[in-house]
């Protein structure tokens, strides 16, 4: 059995707008290891969303994956057809919104809610099913779960329903978790009860995890390796100890630096200038190049390719050398 | 226990905007500038009278205005029509004193009722599944012929369509009743014609509701889940659609109602339509005043079961 | 000592009349802010630091307690005066699209204050836009442009124009970076930060970003389901946190791990915020509280001092010094 | 000058001033039923204006001499029993039409408006008063308070479009109110007022742009809606007093002859269900150009 799990590679989706094409992934690869978790960070527009869910094909009917192949477990999930592709989804790889107060039927009951992604795939009859979500209920933290299963979304906190979308992701005994932004909409310290939900069920349930996230400090505590991506494509990727200490990407650096921790108090901040780019021509050069400190005519021209650096760390820029030799000194 | 108390709200607030509406009604009518209240409503051997014997005419006079209150106050008047139309008790038309109104009611009430409601019915049956295939089909050609014909359904008046329908299928293919009412084959150009512009309605209101629930993330949720897409659209996207397609539903049937009056004059049905041209044409009031009472009611009902409606279908609505 | 303070907020109640009974949004606030400061105002969702932020504008009415801004009592004003003292006083907000108007050009946007204050004309206000454009970081071939067609982090500047073009006294923020992406919110910080210093603003700094507050504030005031649970000069709040709820929320800033070893354990409180409408009895925060004796669940702390300018309401304050 | 200036001013790429009427326009114009139905309506509008004027007949001219005769060269669309000619009656029916459909949507629109802009600006007891004259209207059964009024008002142009208007203004009333109150909740309202702005100046500049797209679209739908109840009216004897002519009349009495003289039913009714569907199709299409939900009736 390999020990990849996700083998993403050359990944490219478009969307279609009104106004015309939308380039939001652009050839992007990256692995899964079974059993690890992996975080994939940057800001609004970078395609860290997009570039997971089109593997799924849960992108909406304007978004295409026009080029790429991800194999899941070697099979290409981009080549399924629809039927093949519904086996997957819920079974194979379960899924975690961002926002909990829109990603359940309101109108359906939790318990309902959390039996139907087993009785979809066949798992076990009607009966078992309840007694199955109750347990899933109470592992993912919900009191009473006995009672909550007949409740409605509405009737339950952000926090809780979070949780109740995690257990429907978690139904299934998926090899795969991907929880996109799962923490965003939520209040801190519930945030902090979420993310302990996560790391637990990860660990007891030995699956491999991605989270998406904006947020460095969620990926560098929670992960094991984390991808940095901008503008549709990857930056940056290395396991977390090497990328807290040795991260060679500029823009890796100066998102480290944009986090205000506590204790920033009277430190200069030096915030990085621009915009995230939208993405609405096809990419040349460096996506980042418009805000970089570092950049030449190179960068502008040539799209930089991933490059190993490091074991297990690569990363895309044509300076990367001299950003590490930058930063030893 | 709170149904009881909100049924009991509802229904105190239908009994009042009733009483209101009847009370206007018959200030509006009786300002009427010489109708309603015309002499000549007494008929025309009392015209001769009034000539020959003006003692005799005045008496006839006194004793007409008598029966229907005219002698009293204005104010008494309206509450005279207030009391008797809650008391069902409605009287006599003008142009048919001896048969009580409530007789032509239950003769002509339920057939304009079993038109509507079988307009209403086959619209919604024809409607729905037209609305959910254009959302589903949305920007195809299925889509913009449904959506064009849906526009046409609305914006051609039900009479004229019925006409269009009598030229077509009782006239050029006769194959259907023009005329008349009491088989089932009587039935269906009639309902047909009140139930077009519903279907447009309905589908078209399905329509855009279903492409608003579809982009909602529960159903990127339940897709994620492996639901199967045809799961996806009628189990999570249907039932959440449909609350809002309620909404369009109750007044439709109310509006079917009135509708019922063109089309029964002219299939010369004898629902309750066959009376409006004597009602209004004629200015027989207290026929008018039965039709605007029972209509009103018929809406306020009609309202009233649409929020049961709703807080079932829809668990986050309680009934207050 | 209020002499030198530019808003002296008193014992500031709000209550909310909703379906389910009523909704104490803020009982009892008090704090003081000087000229060229910064408070901050820190709370999740439901804690009431934004009531609290429109009641010291009255975008929303008071029901008791007393705002003096600037020697003037606000509550007493008349429509007419307040709308006058408003020149001094403005507000940012957390999703600035929606606070401005779409269908007015972001020129005209920013020249809305002068025009509605009458203040010069067509030629002064027309320079005076283009000189806070430039201010803030907009390019003068935006001023066409409508608030849509701009990024969150240009529309949020186009709101801070606005709110400078009357040069006020004091800005209320109410998470003015909250909806932006990372890099966008350092600049928005940075700006206001500049801004402050360059036209000595007060703010009333609002987000539940404890980090953020710590970095932009003088003095932070931390609240918890309607009330100010913890008030203290930012650097003492920071070193002797007294009350469980400000320890927990700092310990909810992750910051990004030098080591596997330094790894967040996400420890937190159970639960989330009990609703407003009823709170727990004694000290609302007890529910949740890992220090919580009897005493928290039946009566209210008061507020007191426990250092230099350091208020907490909280019982077991002092008393146990030991990190949750 | 700090960082965020200075290297600010690169990157902002330069848009061009699209403004939002033109979008709007973009939008609504690749919709091509729209655009036919507006042409259509202008059509309708201009026979409207110039319709008597080119009428070869007056509407009170009989001709008994060639009454039902079918359509020819001296008469187009035919003559009705009275020997009315069918394409005058038409022409003097869209001039009467247009008069009561927008007059109706006229009236309908002034009473909601202002009815509408009250109670959700003033809220309290006005609101509460004004909403449950719209409920009150809800229930009243339109179609009998148009009779009624007609009865009252009279069977001339201008007290049939008063009457239909009167019976309409709710929906408008209705739609501005919870339009002005959603706006008025809103960050934006707040923002005006915390810089000073009056109410006077909120309405003026803040509510009634924001809410100006959807009005149009309400109005829009109502136009069609008029005319149907105008026709509704005929239906039952009580449109417009012959002899003049009006769709609804047309229909009404072309339809009591359909078998022997089809041409007095066929092009009315055909004339005026294009002209119905021309102002929906408008309708629609300004609804999806202004991108407004629930703005229809």
């Amino acid at each position: 059995m390999s020990d990849i799990l996700l083998d993403v590679r050359d990944l490219t989706t478009h969307f279609r707008r009104p106004d015309g094409l939308v380039y939001a992934v652009n050839g992007v690869s990256f692995q899964v290891r079974r059993g690890e978790t992996l975080g994939i960070v940057g800001e609004s527009g970078s395609g860290k969303s997009v570039s997971v869910l089109s593997i799924l094909g849960l992108i909406g009917e304007n978004g295409k994956v026009v080029a790429g192949t991800a194999e899941f477990e070697g099979v290409d999930l981009l080549k399924l057809n629809r039927h093949e592709m519904r086996a997957v989804r819920g079974r194979e790889i379960g899924i975690v919104f961002q926002d909990p107060m829109t990603s359940l039927n309101p109108i359906k009951r939790v318990g309902q809610q959390v039996m139907e992604v087993m009785l979809v795939h066949r798992l076990c009859s009607k009966q078992e099913a309840w007694d199955r979500a109750v347990a899933l209920l109470e592992e993912v933290g919900i009191a009473d779960p006995h009672r909550r299963m007949k409740n409605y979304p509405f009737e339950l906190s952000g926090g809780m329903r979070q949780r109740v979308m995690i257990a429907i992701a978690l139904a299934c005994q998926p090899k795969l978790l991907i929880a996109d932004e799962p923490t965003t909409a939520l209040d801190v310290t519930v945030q902090m009860q979420v993310l302990s939900v996560l790391r637990e069920a990860q660990v007891n349930r030995q699956m491999s995890t991605i989270m998406i996230t904006h947020d460095l400090g969620v990926a560098t505590n929670l992960c094991d390796r984390v991808i940095v991506m901008y503008g549709g494509q990857v930056m940056e990727s290395a396991p977390v100890e090497e990328f807290v200490r040795h991260s060679a990407h500029p823009y890796s650096r100066a998102l480290k630096s944009s986090i205000l921790e506590i204790g920033s108090r009277g430190r200069k901040i030096a915030p990085i200038p621009g915009n995230p780019p939208v993405m609405i021509e096809p990419p040349r050069g460096c996506p980042f190049a418009d805000r970089c400190l570092l950049v030449t005519d190179r960068c502008r021209d040539e799209i930089p390719d991933l490059r190993i650096i490091a074991q297990e760390h690569v990363v895309a820029c044509h300076r990367a050398e001299e950003v590490l030799e930058h930063v030893a000194q | 226990m709170a149904i009881a108390k909100f049924l009991t709200k509802r229904i105190i607030a239908i009994i009042i905007t009733t009483a209101v509406i009847i009370a206007l009604s018959y200030i509006l009518m009786y300002i009427a500038p010489g109708s309603f209240f015309n002499q000549q409503q007494v008929g025309q051997q009392a015209q001769t009278l009034a000539a020959e014997n003006p003692q005799a005419f005045q008496a006839m006079m006194n004793d007409w205005k008598e029966r229907y209150g005219l002698d009293q106050p204005l104010y008494l008047q309206i509450w005279r029509y207030i009391y008797h139309c809650f008391t069902l008790n409605f009287g006599t038309s003008f142009e048919n004193p001896t048969t009580p109104i409530m007789d032509t009611l239950k003769s002509g009430f339920p057939i304009s009722f079993i038109l509507a409601l079988g307009s209403v019915i086959l619209s919604t049956i024809v409607g729905i599944p037209l609305g959910i295939l254009a959302a589903v089909r949305k920007n195809t050609w299925v889509d913009y012929v449904m959506t064009t014909l849906s526009l046409g359904g609305q914006a051609i008046p039900s009479f004229v369509f019925a006409v269009l329908l009598m030229l077509v299928f009782g006239v050029l293919i006769p194959i259907f009743p023009i005329s008349g009412w009491g088989s089932v084959q009587q039935a269906v150009l009639p309902i047909i014609a009140l139930a077009v512009g519903n279907i447009g309605n309905v589908a078209q209101y399905m329509r855009s509701s279903m492409i608003d629930t579809m982009g909602l993330e529960f159903i990127r949720t339940a897709r994620a889940k492996g639901v199967p897409e045809w799961a996806a659209v009628l189990r999570h996207a249907f039932p959440n659609s449909l609350i809002a397609l309620v909404t369009v539903i109750g007044p439709q049937f109310a509006f079917t109602v009135v509708g019922t009056v063109w089309i029964e004059n002219l299939f010369s049905i004898p629902g309750l339509g066959s009376l409006l041209n004597q009602a209004f044409g004629a200015d027989d009031f207290p026929l008018a005043i039965t039709y605007i009472f029972i209509l009103c009611l018929l809406v306020m009902i009609t309202n009233l079961l649409v929020d049961i409606c709703y807080t079932i279908l829809d668990p986050r609505i309680r009934l207050k | 000592m209020s002499h030198s303070e530019l808003l002296v907020v008193e014992n500031l109640s709000k209550t909310f009349k909703v379906p389910g009974g009523t909704l104490k949004a803020v009982q009892n606030a008090s704090f003081t802010l000087g000229p060229a400061k910064t408070l901050g105002l820190v709370g999740e969702s439901g804690s009431g630091k934004s009531t609290l932020g429109r009641a010291v504008l009255r975008l929303i009415e008071a029901d008791s307690g007393s705002i003096v801004f600037d020697g003037v009592d606000i509550r007493s004003l008349s429509t007419k005066e307040l709308r006058l003292k408003r020149k001094d006083m403005q507000m940012i907000f957390q999703n600035p699209l929606s606070s401005l108007n779409p269908r007015m050009t972001v020129e005209r946007n920013i020249k809305d204050p002068l025009i509605i204050h009458n203040i010069g004309d067509a030629k002064e206000r027309s320079h005076r836009v283009r000189e806070l454009m430039e201010r803030v970081g907009l390019s003068e071939n935006m001023a066409r442009a409508y608030p849509t067609e701009l990024s969150g982090g240009q529309q949020q500047r186009v709101v801070i124009a606005r709110a400078l073009a009357l040069n006020p006294k004091l800005i209320v923020c109410d998470e003015p970076v909250s909806a932006l992406d990372v890099s966008i919110q350092l600049q928005i910080i940075s700006l206001l930060q500049d801004l402050q210093r360059e036209h000595n603003l007060s703010y009333i700094f609002i987000s539940h970003n404890l980090a953020v507050v710590e970095y932009m504030s003088d003095a932070v005031a931390v609240m918890y389901l309607s009330e100010i649970v913890e008030r203290a000069p930012v650097d003492e709040l920071f070193a002797h946190p007294q009350h469980p709820y400000t320890r927990v929320l700092m310990q909810s800033v992750l910051k990004v791990p030098e080591s596997l070893a330094q790894r967040s354990t996400f420890s937190t409180l159970p639960g989330e915020i009990p609703s407003p409408i009823n709170p727990p009895s004694g000290c609302p925060f007890h529910p949740r509280c890992p220090l919580a004796t009897d005493i928290c669940r039946t009566t209210k702390p008061e507020e007191k001092m426990v250092g230099d300018q350091h208020q907490v309401s909280c019982h077991q304050a002092g008393v146990t010094a030991q990190v949750i | 000058m700090s960082v965020v200036e200075g290297v600010l001013q690169a990157d902002l790429r330069p848009k061009p001033p699209a403004s939002r009427r033109v979008l709007a326009w973009r939008r609504f114009a690749r919709n091509r039923l729209a655009v036919a139905g507006l042409v259509w309506v202008g059509i309708f509008i201009i026979v409207g204006i110039i319709g008597p004027w080119v009428a070869p007949y007056s509407y009170t001219t009989t001709d008994y001499g060639s009454a039902n005769m079918g359509p020819s060269a001296t008469h187009w669309f035919g003559t009705d029993s009275l020997g009315h000619d069918m394409l005058s009656e038409l022409l003097y029916s869209i001039r009467f039409a247009c008069i009561i459909g927008f007059g109706a949507t006229a009236v309908a629109f002034v009473i909601g408006a202002i009815l509408g802009l009250l109670a959700g600006m003033m809220g309290g007891i006005v609101d509460n008063i004004i909403m449950r004259l719209v409920d009150l209207m809800f229930a009243f059964p339109a179609y009998f308070l148009n009779l009624i009024l007609v009865i009252d008002l009279g069977r001339g142009i201008l007290p049939i479009f008063i009457s239909i208007g009167i019976t309409q203004w709710s929906g408008y009333a209705r739609l501005i109110r919870g339009l002005v109150l959603s706006l008025r909740g809103g960050e934006m309202v707040e923002a005006a007022i915390s810089l000073g702005a009056t109410k006077r100046y909120i309405a003026l500049h803040y509510l009634f742009p924001n809410i100006i797209g959807n009005v149009i679209v309400s109005l829009s739908f109502g136009i069609p809606y008029a005319l149907i109840q105008d026709a509704g009216l005929s239906v039952v004897g009580l449109g417009l007093r012959p002899p003049m002519p009006s769709f609804g009349n047309l229909v009404t009495t072309g339809a009591a002859d359909m078998m022997g003289y089809p041409w007095l039913l066929v092009f009315p009714a055909v004339l005026f269900a294009i002209t119905l569907l021309a102002f929906l199709f408008v309708g629609n299409g300004l609804q999806e150009a202004f991108n407004t939900k629930g703005a229809s009736k």
